[in-house]
């Protein structure tokens, strides 16, 4: 009933969500120093990536999108879980999490 | 009723993604990013793939926010000052999203989408038989990948105990 | 799907009603120091809170989702399973998650052997 | 939700009677295990206030509503937050277990609206993929875990609360291994599916025979008995009930995980334990012992007995209850006849021995359904 004059719209409204998404992801990771926070970000943009999928499976009829999205979930979960081992090592090693301090190959 | 779900379902994603990148303390970054994810399970349910929606708990709000929250607790990280990399990335994620929009509506005013589509193929029985027939060498390089990766971060987090 | 989220809504809201009740009858008093420090048996808490945790429960964390993402896959492997057994190449889906099984097999046999999941 | 009024209406009173049932029966539960465990160490339970010591329920809960609701600490809201979470998992899983057969109900006239036939569901509501629902929402319940240790800014309910949350973690995985094996049995996500491909006596074939027992019921359990035992020890895990409640034992962190609560918010954490009890003793009953199947007289038999399907949803509800708080006195039995695990016995548990053997099971159905 909202978008009514933009009635072809109607069904790609979650790809606007999932574009929206994907982009306060993408900010998240650039803007930010905290090193756990861009991991954070960049789980956001996977999960948006997943809904993109999802609705153009629906409104194309895009067969064999759950099996992407079931991919995509599995390496965002194994790469999280990658990424957080690093942290914890930049952590023991820097004392801090900020990636300010990871300029050490800068000479 | 499902439709105004809906809009309370994105509505709600979208402000806890913001709340995870504007929030001061990255513990409750985690919080917030795994009621964005339950949320985003929901949309799929809503969007009548309940399979997957349940995988999406299962594995994003179940696994991976343990984890950060875990990681989290074990850095007690007292709340750092609200630090901003570069303020020029704003201006960026405006203009992309303005374009990307401009390119859906394009592709949406194009091609109309399909008359009476049948979502069969979002069960899970249908998944299988696509997954495994089609996608089988993939299937294989992720078992591959994820046995790595358990070898790789027992040796990573173990290496301080030689040091 | 609108039942799941008024059952969500209705649980919530009625564990707020029954935190909501002594906030109403309950006896307030002052806050003080002593009731507001953590609790140690009665001793005063000796050292300010934050301390340096084991890695060991981030590792389990990490191991969990790695096989909890293995038996993801088994998950549809075993609903279709009798509808592979009926397909012609059924053999070459069962030997493929074979392959799959071994490697969540070994993975699991070198963790136990690494002994990177006993905790004292 | 429904197609007219009178069936939404109809829907919204039953998702409410049976979240209040749930949380209803906990002080019941309370009760009955202090008594059961009074009548196991030979002494007498509660039965001072009120027949049988009914009302001494009433005193556990007006109790604590009494007192004073002290917070401290500027996580003011995660504080609150924990028990909250603590009790909403368990009861959405609670609303999608089926306690009876769905009845047709006829279109009848109702003061000059026509109301057309719909099915009336015995649970709150119906999904066709209930399994991975239940086990994605029960693995939420470790948030309440963590939050609850976190936001109570001290060493110990912090170190409680890691090490709950590690070991409801490990259990998961024996738990959805198990949960596999079901799934190659019954290869469907249903819970009304399962159940009704659970009833009339045990028949299998195997090697083109096929055997059929008819002393035995069809159930889960006959199929997979070291499914059922790899599934029952991975619930009462989840629940963190003796003897795997060391995050919350006396002894060792003081009071675990929930040491800075007090008051109705502990009453609450104890709420969301009893129901995530209840729930698991649920989910046995579905996957393993039949839901609500009555074995020795096939629903058939019942249904013409009876006359009405209505008739025949009502009984089976009966069924259902009996067999539910069979499995309830078996955990408080469990409760107070087994000595408390080690923490790294109960994580070797978890990990070297359940996991495995879950994992074999799963092959093991897998390889007779190939046969």
């Amino acid at each position: 009933m909202l978008l009514e004059p933009f009635s072809a719209l109607q069904n790609f409204f979650p790809v606007f969500l999932a574009a929206g998404l994907f982009f306060i992801g993408m900010t998240g990771v650039l803007m930010r120093k905290n090193l756990l926070i861009i991991l954070m970000s960049l789980e956001l943009m996977l999960g948006a990536v997943n809904l993109n999928f999802l609705s153009f499976a629906k409104i194309y009829g895009f067969e064999s999108a759950p099996v992407y999205i079931f991919f995509i979930i599995c390496i965002a979960a194994a790469e999280a879980g990658v990424g957080l081992a690093l942290a914890v090592r930049v952590y023991k090693k820097f004392k801090t999490v900020d990636i300010e301090a990871l300029n050490f190959l800068k000479e | 009723m499902e439709t105004f779900l809906f809009y309370i379902f994105s509505a709600g994603l979208l402000l806890t993604a913001f709340n995870t990148i504007f929030c001061r303390n990255p513990a409750k970054g985690a919080l917030n990013l795994a009621l964005s994810m339950i949320l985003l399970a929901g949309l799929f349910f809503l969007m009548s793939a309940p399979f997957l929606a349940g995988l999406q708990l299962i594995i994003y709000a179940g696994a991976v926010m343990v984890l950060f929250v875990m990681v989290l607790m074990l850095f007690n990280l007292k709340n750092e000052l609200f630090v901003f990399f570069k303020k020029r990335a704003w201006i960026w994620t405006v203009f992309l999203f303005g374009l990307c929009s401009g390119l859906i509506s394009l592709m949406a005013f194009s091609s109309p989408p399909r008359e009476n589509p049948s979502y069969s193929f979002l069960e899970g029985k249908q998944i299988a038989l696509k997954l495994f027939t089609e996608y089988l060498l993939i299937f294989e390089m992720i078992g591959l990948l994820l046995l790595v990766i358990a070898i790789g971060v027992v040796v990573l987090s173990r290496l301080d105990k030689e040091e | 799907m609108l039942p799941i989220v008024i059952l969500t809504l209705a649980s919530t809201g009625f564990c707020l009603f029954l935190i909501a009740i002594p906030y109403f009858f309950a006896p307030k008093d002052k806050n003080s120091e002593t009731k507001a420090s953590a609790y140690e048996c009665g001793l005063a808490p000796k050292q300010k809170r934050d301390s340096q945790i084991s890695v060991k429960f981030f590792l389990t964390a990490i191991l969990f989702i790695l096989f909890d993402i293995e038996i993801i896959f088994l998950y549809p492997f075993a609903l279709a399973y009798r509808d592979f057994l009926q397909t012609e190449q059924a053999l070459g889906i069962i030997l493929a998650m074979g392959i799959f099984i071994l490697l969540f097999i070994f993975g699991l046999w070198w963790e136990i052997k690494s002994k990177a999941l006993d905790w004292k | 939700m429904g197609k007219d009024f009178f069936e939404i209406s109809i829907n919204l009173i039953k998702i409410f009677v049976i979240l209040f049932s749930m949380v209803g029966l906990v002080p019941l539960l309370v009760w009955a295990e202090r008594r059961v465990s009074a009548l196991m160490q030979n002494r007498l339970g509660p039965n001072r206030y009120g027949p049988f010591g009914l009302l001494q329920i009433l005193a556990d809960l007006v109790k604590p509503l009494m007192k004073e609701d002290f917070s401290k600490g500027n996580k003011k809201l995660l504080y609150y937050l924990a028990p909250i979470l603590a009790v909403v998992p368990p009861a959405v899983v609670f609303g999608s277990i089926p306690f009876s057969a769905p009845f047709q109900v006829p279109a009848f006239e109702f003061f000059g609206f026509d109301l057309g036939p719909y099915t009336f569901y015995f649970q709150s509501f119906h999904l066709n993929t209930a399994v991975v629902f239940a086990l994605g929402v029960s693995s939420l319940a470790s948030y309440s875990l963590l939050i609850a240790g976190w936001s109570s800014e001290s060493k110990y309910p912090l170190f409680g609360a890691l090490r709950a949350a590690a070991q409801n973690i490990s259990y998961e995985l024996a738990l959805s291994l198990s949960l596999v094996g079901i799934l190659f049995l019954f290869n469907s996500l249903d819970f009304l599916e399962i159940i009704e491909k659970q009833s009339g006596p045990l028949s299998f074939s195997l090697l083109g025979k096929d055997f059929v027992f008819s002393f035995l019921p069809n159930w889960g359990v006959f199929y997979q008995p070291l499914g059922a035992l790899i599934f029952f020890v991975a619930l009462i895990a989840e629940c963190n009930r003796i003897p795997f409640d060391l995050p919350e034992a006396e002894a060792e962190l003081v009071a675990g995980y929930h040491t800075e609560y007090g008051g109705i918010k502990l009453i609450l954490f104890y709420i969301g334990e009893y129901s995530h009890m209840m729930v698991s003793s649920a989910l046995m009953i579905v996957f393993y012992f039949g839901g609500f199947d009555p074995y020795p007289f096939s629903q058939e038999t019942l249904l013409n007995f009876l006359g009405s399907d209505f008739k025949l949803s009502l009984v089976l509800f009966f069924v259902f209850i009996i067999k539910f708080f069979l499995f309830l006195f078996v955990f408080m039995w469990i409760r107070w006849s087994l000595p408390r695990f080690r923490y790294d016995q109960l994580m070797d548990l978890g990990w070297k021995k359940l996991l495995p053997w879950a994992l074999f099971n799963a092959l093991l159905t897998a390889w007779f359904i190939f046969l």
